[in-house]
């Protein structure tokens, strides 16, 4: 008797399910805390209840049809991009789809076979998956009418995400032409930023007062979703070689520096540019993950010099850009609560862009049978600058594709549903959406007795 | 008009306002409060180390009646916040020389 | 030199210990944090300390003697269920008790050999004993004697929790007559409903005023909580198999998606049909329990449609008896403070019961030498529905004997030791039991000095 | 094509990643929590931030030059404990140092091959260096200025922490004396028990009244940090050998029973010697702290027997240090704010000798060739009081090595920036420091408008 | 001098102390407050249990100020912290026979 | 009976709290409260966002004594909640026409 096949190997295996579970911890209860802490009291349940149910509904999605539109079989759609831009939808909840190999079709041979079971596969990028909308939510929070958000979220998934990945990491065409995308900069993060702002634009902002009013309400939450993150996105970049070895070592390592970098360099900018000259929690808490975001596309493909610099210069670009860019143009008018589009959207663009300057060949992915046909990915500074226009591309492709999918349903959700809350609601918060709050026993009918 | 004042246990608050509103008083405005008084108050222990607490929480509700009403208010409050143990608490009036509903404008008795 | 035996698995091992610590995680802080949010403001220091308490307990208990009576050489102790009833006691902590080639005498030859050391074994099986006391520990917070916990835990350990251990996973009577209980939907979830209920019951209930007014203190505690139990249950479910290999990969994977259906399933039913017609966050909470919970004796024999199935009946069953059955007869009357008898204690049946309708024989646990040897379950769907009998017999067991146990225990410990409070403590709470509170600066004596 | 290298083992490397991530969340967030909650509100965020910004600098230092002075070649600066004093200065941020197979010069031979690659070292060596800082901020919390603070981490990890950790455990003169410090009973948390008290005299005391007055803000939020620290120390024990083997599983499970008896024993001792003779949770805390770090230097060296013992005696000599040492002399004097002398320097130092009584040899870290040559400790309860000898000698180098560093660095830091903040910053907390509190909305401008 | 106390809507503050500050009142001391009155409260509901919460938050601002200051700092509280809709609050007016400042000793308007 | 009210620093209740004791005021009743006056507040900045907070942190120190005792109890409050920077806060005495003690139903004098 033998507790596993023979092509199976229980470290990779074991490492594809806790790297996922590191990605689903960073979301429940990390973004859920994180963003829970970061809104307004008012809104603390509603933000939690929306992390929740996203991240429930994504798995449905998933499994029935969502996997295998992102890591499945082409569809053929057309010429071009057309050819490899979605793949076929179907289940992922047979006791084949379960229990076989891991399997993604348009990468046989580029890649190593797989060594686990497909439903480690499904489950690793679920996690993924659900993610993304929760980052998105802390754009629209404070005013997004929960039904809505219910019918958004997988309707998102199926025509906006599922795109991003096979484009990227499906075998589709971004993945045909080169592009880089370790984990995540575009699929997630960028489309994160992009369709967090186009919603925040089609719902609309805030109460006035909640928008001039937004204080945190708990910073240390803030620092139990922070911690979360930071170590959860071990798994994050580590998983996605989809096995533990060299390359998944070296994007662990190289996310960590990155990050350090990245927060440094924000409180550095606090502590010197900043009206008050001081340093904060929240902005070392903005560094840290304008750092983690910047390196995932990254994260496998440069050596610890890249990542550093990768750190560096994402977490200038994305504090110009919060606190000057933010105070003008439609970046101004539109209420993305929390700041999304900067430290995931420009923060995964920075990256990706930074990817095609610093890959280094010899960070090596795969081994190939000879060391010439390793793995791995080559930037600018390597020879190879036409790295930065495929980089280019695909962001662009993402960031069309997503603001165009959002805009669309939003528009065509809003015709069944108000995206909107009522103005009670609004102003009450979760008291009147859900007949809660965050902390009850704070009014004067709680508390201990005496 | 008078305000009426009361500093009470916490858990009395649901009796006090039902007993309240019987009589036909329509309105009062609570605060949480720590009482100092001859009720012993407690420890706290962190750690180790201790901190004397003597200060036992209470809530401070202040109703402004009619002087027609005070009477009975204090009457009320008294009968239904009593436990009869140590630090149940007092009730005082002062006078109160005019009162506005903001809403409308109103004055005196018919503000309340 | 060489790092270990040949019989060693790494990746095993790895996993066992890093599936073992999610689960250690779900209880410290999981459901520390999870029920210490959910209780009143007054009863939260007593509820962590009562969890941290019990954790150290168990695992005294359970190197000492308690997890050979789950897991060694059975006991003789008569015919019929009786001569594989409990194992004998007998302690773990000796060189090779610690390092040798797991083993559970009972299971040799019907699973494949272990490839892990014993202490890993030790160790996992520890925490899952660990979480039961802290599961039912929801029932009896804010009344129970701290001293009386003190006894009760280990006697109950010792007399309830290897019983069922070794009834279903250590070889015992009913894993002989094949009953299924893949990671404890009876041995722990219906265990601790069951001990939860009639604890409360002999106990008393909580102070009136408490009861009725017994409000949360935190809401963003009780996602952290939460989102712990989710994540951490991959562990928890994922562990089981003893093996990272595709059964432990397909159980993880069914545990999710029965949590999602769950989850959402109870949001909708909120939505529809409480009083208020609102989706709540601690609905959701509810929701994802019982998912979790049902899941649990099926996660490895049910296929991903299955694993959808379970978790839409088990939380249709378990709403509907939370929101109405809690009205009527003893269980209204008994004061089952978290209501641990519904999401434990019903989802766990609901669950050990389904998987005898939908145990999938597809779904392999461990490879037979040819494939008609495989370890697998067969419910009722499948052709099997005596199954379904099994099921039940092995439930009626374990609620009876824990049943029994708990009442003798409690009644036992109430010669030495009051089960309750005195009034005064019953009153103030925190402060008169442990000399501390849960936010104490929030006094006006602290706070920031100016 | 072969997804990692042939002398790559897959079960260890995994093993490796997520045992540091693991000491990962121990640091973020759960020191900055356990921190943040357990320290007066006026000072939460500060604390919070001190423990973030202390995480990156040090990985910044570590990839840059750290690592290699702790586990690279020796620097020769002399004869005697000089020639292996610390190691040289060197990077370990480019291709090679990232993917190339793990690697100790002074060890080789003297343990097997690594079978992972050198990021996975790097990252995980790093984990322990930055939680090092982590724990001494608790002796300086309150009154350290935040300029000081950033100085201060990298010159300590530069000038006493590569020393701590070449000594024992980079092949230097303490390792080759036969020193046991298995995962840092010394190395981190000696060093950081002498380091905060060195800190906390130098940089003197809080304000007056804060230290009369610091009770805690938040014990949920001590809670979650608790529970971060029990579990993850799963991986700070576990990940100590290299390899996911016998000895890993052992050092797991010891671990957890000298907390559980440690915690035990100071809630009993609490309940039967404390002035108000009552159980609290800080003192389950306090007691579960001690015993995880009295294991440390012991966990993969002693049996289960051993373990409890270690817990036990660790645990009454710390709270007895607690509770009476620090009424008297210098301890009273020296403002420790959490203490850390006593649950990280002497707890560590008691475990540091307690191995050199309890190490059993058969409890083996590496399998020699024939069974004479295993890699073991040999206590003097199994025949050699040397032992006992040689883990003093290493204490008193660790402590006055670490002092003196301490000592001295403060005070050239002191030359170009004042070591406390200014008296308007110490009376103001966090408001002042940062422009931030740590639960904004509690005034009455926030919360819930209506 | 007269104390001038006025319960409000929370989110009114700022708007009452600019209007207050305008017309030359330096100083005020507010307390977070819980009202009862004509406005319904709201129910919350934990794992389904319902809880009646009949108060609403409420601020409670308290100014101590010069006789003829009286009527228009009433007026301008009415004014500022009007929204037409119930439970705006009430203001009301009670007699102060002296008051101190603390740093300085200072007695009467100049206390203020 | 008066009522004698003082806004101060928080981290004077202490002694304040001893300072009547010591005279023989053998009650009071505090809550928190948010001072605004000369005393200049602080910014709290929030991811970049700043947000101008003009309220201070303050108590509200009320305690009920009989006439003869007012000018006691008041210069005892300035003595011991003096620190002589902006912002130690006001001490204002206002009439109280009767007081009650809840538990044993004791009026005037009796009842403090
Ligand atoms: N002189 C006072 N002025 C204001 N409040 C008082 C005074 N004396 C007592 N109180 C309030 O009444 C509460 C109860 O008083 P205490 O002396 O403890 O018990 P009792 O009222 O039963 O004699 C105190 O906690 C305090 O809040
Ligand atoms: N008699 C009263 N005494 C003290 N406070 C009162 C009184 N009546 C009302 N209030 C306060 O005024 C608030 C608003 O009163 P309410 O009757 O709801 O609306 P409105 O003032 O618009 O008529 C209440 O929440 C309460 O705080
Ligand atoms: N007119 C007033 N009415 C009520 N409270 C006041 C008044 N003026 C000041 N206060 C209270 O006194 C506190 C201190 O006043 P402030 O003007 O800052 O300093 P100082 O009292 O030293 O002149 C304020 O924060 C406020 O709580």
């Amino acid at each position: 008797m033998t507790p596993y096949p023979h092509w199976l190997s229980p470290g990779d295996t074991a490492w594809q399910l806790l790297a996922a579970t590191l990605v689903g911890l960073m979301s429940l209860p990390g973004i859920a805390v994180l963003y829970g802490g970061i809104v307004q009291r008012k809104w603390s349940v509603n933000t939690m209840l929306m992390a929740f149910t996203a991240f429930a509904l994504v798995l449905i999605v998933w499994v029935l049809w969502g996997f295998n539109m992102g890591f499945g079989s082409p569809m053929h759609l057309g010429p071009g991009i057309l050819s490899s831009f979605v793949g076929m939808p179907a289940a992922a909840t047979g006791h084949v789809a379960e229990q076989a190999r891991a399997h993604i079709p348009l990468l046989n041979g580029v890649m190593p076979k797989f060594r686990e079971p497909q439903s480690s596969l499904v489950y690793f990028q679920f996690v993924f998956a659900a993610i993304t909308p929760l980052l998105f939510l802390g754009s629209v929070i404070g005013r997004m009418n929960f039904k809505a958000w219910l019918l958004f979220v997988p309707l998102w998934i199926t025509f906006a995400y599922t795109v991003n990945a096979f484009l990227l990491w499906g075998g589709g065409f971004w993945a045909q032409h080169g592009a880089l995308d370790y984990s995540g900069g575009y699929v997630i993060h960028l489309a994160a930023g992009t369709t967090g702002f186009v919603s925040a634009a089609v719902i609309g902002p805030r109460l006035a007062r909640d928008r001039k009013h937004s204080v945190p309400n708990n910073l240390l939450l803030i620092s139990v979703g922070a911690g979360l993150l930071w170590l959860g996105w071990n798994g994050f970049n580590g998983g996605d070689p989809y096995f533990a070895g060299a390359d998944a070592s070296t994007a662990v390592l190289n996310t960590n520096i990155a990050t350090a970098a990245a927060l440094l360099v924000w409180v550095i900018m606090d502590m010197a540019f900043s009206g008050q000259k001081k340093p904060t929690f929240l902005g070392a808490v903005n560094g840290m993950i304008v750092g983690l975001v910047a390196i995932t596309p990254a994260a496998g493909y440069v050596n610890g010099v890249g990542a550093i610099a990768t750190g560096l210069i994402a977490s200038i670009i994305v504090w110009l850009a919060w606190n000057k860019l933010s105070k003008v143009w439609i970046f101004k008018k539109v209420d993305d609560a929390l700041g999304v589009v900067y430290t995931h959207g420009i923060a995964g663009l920075a990256g990706g862009l930074l990817v095609g300057i610093f890959a280094d060949p010899h960070i090596i992915e795969y081994l190939g049978a000879k060391s010439s046909g390793n793995v791995a990915g080559t930037g600018l500074l390597y020879g190879h600058p036409g790295q930065l226009a495929i980089q280019a591309g695909a962001a662009l492709t993402i960031i069309v594709w997503d603001a165009l999918v959002t805009f669309i349903l939003l528009k065509v959700i809003s015709i069944f549903v108000p995206l909107r809350m009522s103005t009670e609601e609004l102003e009450q918060g979760d008291l009147a959406v859900h007949d809660e709050e965050v902390y009850p026993t704070e009014s004067v009918l709680g508390g201990r007795l005496q | 008009m008078k305000s009426v004042v009361a500093v009470v246990k916490p858990f009395k608050l649901e009796d006090i306002k039902n007993a309240l509103q019987d009589i036909g008083v329509m309105g009062m405005t609570v605060t949480e409060a720590q009482g100092f008084g001859r009720q012993r108050g407690h420890t706290e222990v962190y750690r180790g180390a201790e901190y004397e607490v003597d200060f036992m929480p209470k809530i401070r509700v202040e109703t402004i009646v009619d002087d027609s009403m005070v009477e009975r208010v204090v009457d009320t409050i008294l009968e239904s916040a009593r436990t009869g143990k140590i630090g149940d608490g007092k009730v005082w009036v002062s006078p109160v020389e005019e009162i506005t509903r903001v809403r409308t404008g109103e004055r005196g008795p018919d503000a309340v």
